[in-house]
């Protein structure tokens, strides 16, 4: 089993190159095909340890900045599955959306230039085709990059390896917005990476900070050592700061309705389904278990930040009319419940964040491929002008409704399953304290699932219910590249739902053994 | 020998700030250049002077090199000067302003 | 005696220094600026250093001055003449300059630097010579470079091109 | 007397040599063509860095002797120097090839880049201060003629005499520093002159300061250093690309060399006050430059500020030298980098000046269809300049960072040389962003791929390879730096 | 007593329970499966498996009789020690019994009713889906897995109320153009799944919470783990904590069972198709509240042996129930729509439930108001399930909601209007000969001898309501058969549509449930005797609550010689005059129609007002609409617009603003005079002097 973790993280990077060749040399297909298999192998090389326990792997690296290691434990191993298999999910969606995005570009482009050039060049087809392979292929290429940034963050043992892969997935992000995003891609882009560089180069503050007072920046020794008392508090918050605003908490989210709205349908998907969760990994890993006294400090204040989040996000996602950006605010929402579970100090809690993640990975990526669907089949993001869609898409309508359910925390799906351990966390610790704020904030935590409830079956009825515009009779259904996945990521959602071991068995223990129970 | 060090060190002061105005004010580059020659001169002097005191010789070795150095950068930049005069029959440095913002 | 010589070559030298900078004749501005460099050049002898004076006077008076000499005649007087300094920032350069003067001034008069006297002998111009071969052997190898650089360079810039190709540009 | 065995003297030697000798062959040769005198150049910097390897390794000389009773010491320190500014050197010479094809005098061209080389070598190697000002004229004179080197072209002259005055005056500055600094202690050996400071009474302090005061401002004019860097963006916009590649990464770099041999040791040697004027200097030139690089168009004059941001990095590691073991190892490694990827950028600007004509940030849309290898260069080198990981700019960052957080346990403000370098990082990327959105997102009036001059593409395969194989495996740079780090623990201090 | 012969096979008996929710499911799984072969098919497959789970339930019924509890658990979430398990007590196999056959029935005449729906394999899903969900809640052993049915019904409810998912004008509730308080009093399918969704939702909410309270003390969701160690409850009412969790857990039950106030969405929920509403009414989701409250009040009742006193508890029930009683009472009297006025009705007989729930925890004998809540759920079930399949047929032949629009039917659909005065004496509470009248009966008593403060306030209203459910059901049945034909069926007939009775599959369904009504209300004493036993020997084996089985079961004096033996005199006076009254207002109104109703209303401003006011259900649906929707959402666009595009905008603008500004500055200083820049150099120096010399 040697090797294996250093295997699936490297071959999405390595062989990037190879899926830019074989987009231009075979196209699309074969591209979708082969980041598809890719990954799906690099997925089962990341499930194959999770299957026998705990498993690490350690190489030299640079004698100031420690080792570079791969942890799978507990804790890493839903993040990294849910990682590769959204990653695996996505490339096949990614094929149909992509090549009609490129196609509309090149379109538009030719439009354009006809106008400016007075008519005299002709489209051709083959221009056309070799433009896609291209494009195409330069998609791939940067979306394995992508993945697997979002994988090493997860399994980094080290402070300044985890900083290296959390910067790695911004800049095939930032491609793929200004390259493939709509309208003012380019101001997004730029305004996307500013804003979660800012973010990450906070952090970095924090790790500088607490790696150089240890001498250290290899988890394991700071977790032996401790971090010195005259750094904690400012490493703290500079941390928490940081992957705050990656995961877009109330207040430093505005990055991130703009980068949705203009971003691709694949890239929301993924970013919204893995790379948010990045930021909530970041809790558990850096704030929680490197400096748990910090924790217990700043734990209320999470827990309302979070709590704040989702009310806020849920409020701003209700009077949404592109649909894109109602799932910005969906996110944002989301990320604030993982926030107010991380904030719920008690192992219950969680655990309920942590699988928070995973199910909002699995409604998040449903819900922006049914979006994806949209698109494709529609041609319109505007929620105004949709209605009556589930006769025409019915696969699409009950993918979309489970991943609804998801988002909602609505039994049989995993959403339930990580809303009640993570509200039950909160408010065993509200008992435990004594304390009425908790006991405040878990009520209304559980107030803010009902506007969940209200804005996504809200705009559900708005899209797929009522009367069906005219000029929508002859939309049919999306091809199977849309609804495979999105079929298999349901299934996946009711199967977690019901038997929620599959990675209840991974988190809880963990996390006991992290708060100590 | 009466005099005191001080007193050649405020002289040296008073051409150095003389050179810096001259060289911060007039706008013909052959006054600068004046300016210029000033305040080395003043750094001279003030080599020259300590070495006296100290007593020592490396500062008169230095000024040797200084006035040397001198004259080879003054050539430099009358070459300069004098291209430029080519270019746009002015040498009025202040006019020389296309690279700006 | 010494005070009143040193008063003189003081005015001498800060007085045809202001000259060289603000007579509107760029040649007389060459020539007072020679006058202030000799001064430069009697300080020296002033304090013992009758080689490095030596120096200064040929290197400058004689070669540098004449250079700027031919350097403004070369260069057509009308455009020289012409130009007036714009009053604010002639008036912000004086006051820069008093600035500099006041600052640097008082930091020197309150140092320990006035008690600093001596009686010793004035040093050996011999030892000038030693030191350049002994210690400052290598600078000396590289101060032939920078001659050699500054002369190649400063032929190649003020070397006429368009004469060589024929085409004389005005 | 002359150490003939010493890596200085013979690296003077070489290249001095050879640089004398190339004017001397193109008085002699009749025939025009140009790429015989790069080739002459070329090898000798070639077999000047090889030399100062083979000293490096069979010498084993462990630590960086700061100090030496001569003029010039060979030490590690300074091989670490010169190993950059060689490097600096042979990119800018590889570079100018297509470049000087056309243009007049390449036999003065090179021959003056070759002077300069040793100038800048010389610089790190020094530890008198009267051989530290020689080498820095050694280094400036050629390179004032070389900004005004297109006669023809206004700017280029106009740039080299902003540069050539801003110089000169410097020139005067820094001596009258060194007269300060011989007047108070006696001597011109840097050693002597920190033990004579670090003996000083208090009624002496303030003209020590003074001097040190001046030779900030005298480096710190070729460093960039707010408020001395105003002529900086003029000369590299106006000067030749491939000189403003040796203007941003060897005489700058050689300015910090000078600026650690001198103004540290003098820091370290008198107390704290001086680190805090360099932590405030630090972070009004990172902020300056990059805020200044937003909004410019054009692409050499939006480098050049970028230099200066970057000049503001640097002197973090110095500024909290005394405090940080790893400040000037972090400052050492990013000089090493910084120059790598500042001539990277500069020679591939003088790729698109030589293919395209253009230096607009306007005019090179879609670049990266039309000269795909030197957009990637660039690209790649605009990335690491912002610090992206995994490039090599990224570690030295991380470790100018590190150092300045590091020192926050004993100085209050160091902390916030880390959250302003930080903050400047962000900044830069909007502008370093705005270079790669052009080549990249913008389409181009046509999309024809254009022959790109293969000196040019010799150096970005270069420098994408140092950028990235160091960005990937930073370590042994890391050690060579800090092996190139001068010991200070022997150092007189104050307290 | 029949015993099937799957009883004899040892361990069988267990997964038997299990089938009993498991095989609905699978239906619903099947289905689709089925539904691409034939749609008519998936009607039977759901039938039969209806049917299936409706025999595995029957065969509980004697063990459960004997009061036999099966309790079985299988590992589940074993990370946390949760495990899943049925439990089938008498209370949960009563409860099953009366779901299964209903439902059974329901499905039975959805084949007809829905015939040559287009979406019939999605219907058929969600009919599965919403019985097992139900058997789901009430075979649960613990809360968790109960609320997956119960988020399952919610589901459920919410795909079928919007089931005609395409917002045609038909199949609108409520009026066009009638606006209350600025607000349309019309309601699209879609919007009033939704709405029902949500509503429901909030009660899950206040469920949830205090399932998790009880948790967090007991660690344990099992209704018999909570019932064997109670000292949980004691630490919990050390905190002050029980009574909340327990009011908090109500609040799921007020949400499910539309109980004021999140009462609202049920009157909506007639958007769906009309076998939906009789299942939702009579079987599983409004029956889901009664039945929660059922499994939890004897456990919190008990909790008086250790000294806890759950007073509140009770008190909020038996208010809540007897306000929404007689709150939709009086809106059912003027609605013109006929099934919402089985919706009313629903709403209010379920208040009548809650209401004998929360009396018999104030009383000594809880047994009995116990009892007489749960005789009248199953009461309910049987006359009200016939009630809206009647009423869906005539809609269905009558194409329309109004029941302006009917009129006159008697004749034409002769076994429907038979049916019809069945089940509808059966919800008046018709004397002696229906199960409604029992049942009520029975509260009344309850209510009356419970002997507590509120007893006689209590009385009162649910006497009152009763005198109105006899009104106005007499009304509904006058209105729809009696009288002249509306307009709206003579343009029928002249358009060709012959008015007719209903097919075999539809009125057969119905026909049986109204004829078991009567049935049972024959023996219905003996039938109450025989629950009551039942149920005195449950509570007593399984929470330990004693009850006084000396004294006659309902007190009182021994009347008519016996055949009423143990009702209280009063109750029955009481019950005798509301149904008389009821039904003689009605009769003159609608049935005689002596006086015309509408020109009575509008003969007096202040009949006006009240039946205005009752029209605009008290106005309650409109201040929800203002206060929870209409006014959030204004904030809500508000904030977006003011707060997030201004304010928050600000970090994207003010950054980019600052840089740009700070860059142009720059600029400026770079003039490119070269004077300025030495100038600024010497200044320089003296600055960095003066930075070093500080």
């Amino acid at each position: 089993m040697q090797f294996v973790l250093l295997q699936a993280l490297l071959l999405p990077l390595l062989l990037s190159p190879v899926a830019y060749y074989i987009g231009r040399k075979s196209g699309p297909t074969a591209a979708a095909l082969f980041s598809f298999g890719l990954l799906a192998y690099c997925t089962v090389l990341v499930i194959a340890p999770v299957l026998s326990g705990g498993y690490e792997e350690h190489y030299k690296w640079t004698q100031l900045f420690g080792e570079f290691g791969l942890l799978l434990d507990g804790l890493a191993s839903p993040f990294a599955i849910m990682i590769y298999l959204i990653s695996t999910v996505v490339a096949l969606f990614s094929k149909p959306y992509m090549v009609s995005r490129i196609t509309t570009m090149f379109e538009e482009r030719m439009n354009t230039e006809k106008l400016v050039g007075g008519g005299t060049e002709m489209v051709e087809s083959s221009s056309l085709k070799s433009h896609l392979n291209h494009q195409i292929g330069a998609y791939y290429a940067l979306f394995l990059v992508m993945a697997m940034g979002m994988l090493g963050t997860v399994l980094a043992t080290n402070l300044i390896e985890f900083y290296v892969f959390f910067e790695v997935m911004l800049i095939p992000a930032f491609f793929m917005l200004a390259i493939w995003g709509y309208e003012s891609r380019r101001r997004v882009a730029l305004l996307f990476f500013f804003w979660t560089h800012v973010g990450a180069v906070i952090l970095l503050l924090g790790f500088l900070s607490i790696g150089l007072s240890v001498g250290s920046f290899n988890y394991a020794d700071i977790k032996t050592h401790g971090i010195p008392p005259h750094v904690l508090a400012l490493a703290a918050v500079a941390i928490i700061v940081g992957l705050a605003v990656k995961m877009a908490s109330f207040v430093v989210h505005m990055w991130l309705p703009h980068v949705y709205k203009a971003s691709p349908t694949p890239l929301n998907a993924l970013s919204s389904g893995a790379m948010l969760g990045v930021g909530a990994y970041g809790f558990f890993r850096l704030i929680i278990m490197l400096m748990p006294a910090q924790y217990e400090h700043f734990a209320l204040a999470l827990n309302i930040w979070g709590l704040v989040t989702m009310i806020y996000g849920g409020i701003m996602a209700l009077v949404q009319d592109d649909i894109r950006k109602l799932f910005a605010y969906s996110s944002i929402s989301q990320m604030g419940y993982i926030l107010f579970g991380i904030g719920s100090a008690s192992a219950l809690g969680l655990s309920g964040s942590e699988m928070m993640f995973v199910s909002h990975s699995l409604g998040k990526v449903i819900l922006f491929m049914m979006v994806g669907a949209i698109i494709l089949q529609v041609g319109t993001r505007s929620i105004t002008k949709m209605g009556g869609l589930a006769g025409k898409m019915p696969i699409t309508a009950v993918c979309a409704m489970i991943g609804a359910l998801t988002l909602m925390g609505v039994p049989p799906t995993s959403g339930f399953m990580a809303e009640w351990t993570m509200f039950y966390g909160a408010l065993q610790t509200a008992i435990q304290q004594g304390s009425m704020i908790r006991m405040v904030t878990f009520g209304l935590g559980l107030i803010a699932t009902v506007i969940t409830m209200a804005y996504v079956l809200w705009m559900i009825k708005r899209i797929f219910f009522g009367k069906l515009p005219e000029n929508l009779e002859k939309t049919k259904e999306a091809n199977w590249y849309v609804t495979g996945p999105m079929m298999v990521l349901a299934g996946f959602s009711v199967v977690i739902g019901i038997y929620p071991d599959v990675f209840f068995n991974q988190i809880i223990p963990f996390m006991k053994g992290l708060v100590g129970v | 020998m009466a005099n005191a060090l001080i007193d050649f060190v405020l002289v040296s002061v008073a051409l150095l700030a003389i050179g810096i105005y001259g060289i911060a004010v007039k706008r013909n580059a052959i006054r600068m250049l004046f300016g210029i020659e000033m305040v080395i001169n003043s750094a001279n002097l003030n080599l020259v002077a300590f070495s006296r005191y100290i007593p020592n010789s490396q500062g008169q070795t230095f000024a040797l090199f200084s006035i040397a150095i001198a004259a080879a950068e003054v050539a430099v930049g009358l070459a300069l000067v004098i291209v430029a005069y080519r270019m746009y029959r002015n040498i009025d440095i202040a006019d020389f302003r296309s690279l700006k913002g | 005696m010494v005070d009143a010589v040193f008063l003189a070559l003081s005015v001498l030298t800060i007085g045809s220094a202001i000259a060289a900078l603000e007579i509107r004749s760029l040649i007389y501005g060459s020539i007072a600026l020679m006058l202030a460099l000799s001064g430069v050049a009697g300080f020296f002898l002033l304090l013992d250093a009758p080689f490095v004076a030596m120096f200064q006077l040929s290197v400058y008076v004689g070669s540098i001055a004449v250079l700027i000499l031919f350097t403004v005649m070369l260069v057509r007087r009308e455009l020289i003449f012409n130009k007036v300094e714009d009053k604010r920032r002639r008036y912000a350069g004086i006051a820069l300059m008093i600035v500099i003067m006041l600052g640097i001034g008082t930091i020197i008069i309150g140092s320990g630097l006035k008690t600093m006297d001596t009686n010793s002998a004035e040093v050996d111009y011999k030892k000038i010579g030693e030191d350049f071969l002994t210690y400052y052997s290598p600078a000396l190898i590289v101060m032939a470079l920078i001659l050699a650089s500054s002369i190649i360079g400063a032929m190649t810039l003020a070397r006429r091109e368009d004469v060589i190709d024929g085409q004389r540009a005005d | 007397m002359i150490d003939f065995t010493s890596t200085p003297i013979m690296l003077t030697v070489i290249l001095g040599a050879v640089g004398v000798l190339i004017p001397v062959i193109n008085v002699a040769r009749k025939e025009k063509g140009s790429s015989v005198y790069g080739a002459i150049t070329l090898g000798a910097l070639l077999a000047a860095i090889g030399f100062v390897i083979y000293q490096i390794i069979t010498k084993h000389i462990t630590q960086s002797a700061i100090f030496s009773s001569n003029v010039l010491v060979d030490d590690k320190f300074g091989s670490f120097f010169a190993i950059a500014m060689l490097i600096v050197g042979i990119m800018t010479t590889v570079g100018s090839f297509n470049y000087m094809r056309k243009r007049a005098n390449p036999a003065v061209y090179y021959s003056l880049i070759l002077l300069a080389s040793v100038g800048m070598i010389l610089i790190a190697y020094s530890t008198d201060l009267v051989m530290l000002f020689i080498a820095w004229e050694l280094m400036s004179i050629p390179t004032y003629v070389l900004a005004g080197y297109l006669k023809k072209d206004p700017s280029s002259n106009e740039a080299a005499i902003k540069y050539f005055l801003f110089g000169a005056l410097s020139s005067g500055i820094i001596i009258y520093g060194i007269s300060i600094a011989y007047g108070l202690t006696g001597s011109t050996n840097i050693e002597q002159v920190i033990v004579g400071f670090s003996k000083l009474g208090p009624d002496m302090m303030p003209l020590a300061i003074l001097a040190v005061g001046m030779f900030i401002a005298g480096f710190g004019f070729k460093i960039g250093l707010v408020p001395f860097h105003m002529w900086l963006p003029d000369a590299y916009e106006g000067a030749p690309p491939t000189i403003a590649a040796l203007l941003a990464a060897g005489t700058k770099k050689a300015g910090f060399a000078a600026a650690l041999r001198v103004i540290i040791m003098g820091a370290i040697a008198l107390n704290l006050h001086w680190a805090f004027a360099l932590a405030v200097i630090a972070i009004v030139t990172m902020t300056v430059g990059n805020l200044a690089a937003i909004k410019q168009r054009n692409l050499t004059r939006m480098l050049a500020y970028s230099s200066i941001g970057q000049a503001g990095y640097i002197l973090i590691g110095l500024s909290v030298a005394p405090i940080s073991p790893i400040g000037i190892q972090a400052s050492l490694f990013h000089i090493l980098n910084h120059s790598v990827m500042k001539a990277s950028t500069f020679i591939a600007v003088a790729g698109i000046v030589t293919t395209l004509g253009v230096t607009h940030i306007e005019k090179i849309k879609g670049l990266g269809k039309r000269m795909p290898i030197t957009a990637l260069g660039l690209t790649i080198s605009l990335l690491a300049l912002a610090g992206v990981p995994p490039l090599n700019g990224f570690w030295s960052k991380l470790m100018l960072f590190g150092s300045a957080i590091d020192a926050g346990h004993t100085l209050w403000w160091a902390p916030y040389l880390a959250v302003a370098g930080v903050l400047n990082s962000a900044l830069s990327l909007a502008y370093y962003g705005w270079i790669i959105r052009k080549m990249y997102f913008e389409e181009g009036e046509s999309n024809k791929r254009l022959k790109e001059p293969k000196s040019v593409i010799a150096v970005m395969i270069f420098s994408i390879i140092f950028i990235v194989g160091i960005g990937i495996y930073p370590d042994p740079v890391i050690q060579f730096a800090k092996s190139a780090v001068p010991i200070m623990s022997g150092l007189p201090v104050i307290h | 007593m029949t015993i099937l012969p799957f009883d004899f096979i040892p361990g069988l008996g267990d997964l038997k329970v299990w089938a009993i929710w498991i095989l609905p499911f699978v239906a619903a799984l099947i289905i689709p499966a089925v539904g691409k072969a034939s749609k008519r098919a998936t009607g039977y497959v759901a039938v039969a498996f209806a049917l299936a789970s409706a025999i595995s339930v029957l065969t509980l019924l004697p063990s459960a009789l004997s009061n036999h509890e099966i309790h079985n658990q299988i590992p589940w979430i074993s990370s946390i020690g949760l495990k899943a398990g049925v439990l089938a007590d008498p209370l949960a196999v009563i409860m099953s019994n009366v779901v299964a056959w209903i439902s059974f029935l329901i499905f039975v005449y959805s084949t007809g009713y829905m015939k040559g729906d287009k979406d019939l394999t999605r219907f058929f899903f969600w009919m599965a889906f919403f019985l097992g969900s139900m058997q789901l809640i009430v075979l649960s052993d613990n809360f968790l897995q109960l609320f997956f049915g119960w988020e399952g019904v919610g589901l459920a409810s919410y795909a079928l109320v919007g089931f005609w998912y395409r917002d045609k004008k038909k199949d609108y509730v409520g009026t066009e153009g009638r606006h209350v308080l600025g607000l349309m009093d019309y309601y699209s399918p879609t919007h009033s799944g939704m709405k029902a969704f949500i509503m429901t939702k909030v009660g899950d909410v206040m469920m949830l919470a205090g399932m998790f309270l009880i948790f967090a003390f007991a660690g344990t969701f099992g209704f018999r783990e909570l019932t064997t160690n109670t000292s949980w409850a004691t630490a919990m009412a050390a905190q002050h904590l029980l009574i909340p969790a327990a009011v908090l857990l109500f609040g799921g039950a007020i949400g499910k069972s539309a109980q004021f106030p999140l009462n609202e969405w049920l009157l909506e929920a007639m958007t769906g198709p009309t076998a939906v509403s009789a299942l939702i009414h009579a079987a599983t989701m409004v029956k889901a509240g009664v039945f929660l409250v059922a499994r939890l009040a004897p456990l919190f009742f008990a909790l008086a042996a250790i000294g806890i006193n759950m007073d509140q508890f009770f008190e909020v029930i038996a208010w809540v129930g007897a306000i929404t009683a007689l709150l939709l009472a009086t809106q059912g009297m003027v609605h013109p729509e006929i099934k919402k006025v089985l919706a009313y009705s629903t709403g209010s007989q379920i208040g009548y439930m809650m209401m004998a729930l929360g009396v018999a925890g104030l009383s000594k004998q809880f047994v009995d108001g116990y009892t007489a809540g749960f005789f009248h759920l199953i009461s309910h079930a049987m006359f009200k399930a016939s009630l809206f399949m009647a009423a869906g047929s005539v809609l269905h032949i009558v194409g329309s909601r109004f029941m302006t629009d009917m009129g006159g039917l008697r004749k034409y659909m002769k076994k429907t209007y038979v049916f019809m005065w069945a089940a509808g004496l059966g919800l008046m509470g018709a004397p002696f000969i229906t199960t409604g009248f029992w049942s009520k009966d029975a509260i009344f008593a309850a209510v009356y001898q419970s002997g507590n403060t509120w007893a006689l306030p209590l009385f009162t209203i649910a006497v009152v309501t009763a005198v109105i459910t006899a009104f106005y059901t007499t009304r509904m049945i006058g209105l729809v058969f009696f009288g002249n034909k509306s307009k709206h069926i003579e343009e029928l007939e002249k358009a060709g549509h012959h008015i007719h009775e209903a097919s075999p599959s539809m009125w057969v369904p119905y026909g049986i449930l109204a004829a078991l009504t009567i049935g049972v209300g024959v023996m219905g004493l003996a039938f109450e005797h025989q629950i009551h036993d039942l149920f005195v020997n449950y509570l007593g084996s399984t929470f330990g609550i004693k009850s006084n089985v000396d004294a006659v079961a309902m007190g009182g004096q021994p009347l008519l010689g016996g055949f009423l033996e143990g009702v209280n005199p009063i109750a029955l006076m009481a019950s005798l005059a509301a149904f008389a009254i009821g039904f003689g207002l009605g009769y003159v109104f609608y049935i005689g129609r002596f006086v015309d109703p509408v020109k009575f209303v509008n003969s007096n401003i202040f009949f006006y007002a009240i039946h205005k006011f009752f029209l605009n259900r008290w106005y309650l649906n409109a201040l929800i609409y203002w206060g929870f929707v209409v006014a959030p959402l204004y904030v809500a666009r508000g904030l977006y617009k003011y707060f997030e595009n201004i304010v928050l905008e600000g970090f994207n603008v003010v950054p980019e603003k600052t840089m740009a500004g700070g860059a142009r500055i720059m600029q400026a200083t770079q003039t490119g005079v070269s004077q300025s820049y030495l100038y600024i150099f010497g200044v320089g120096i003296l600055i960095v002097v003066f930075l070093l010399l500080i």
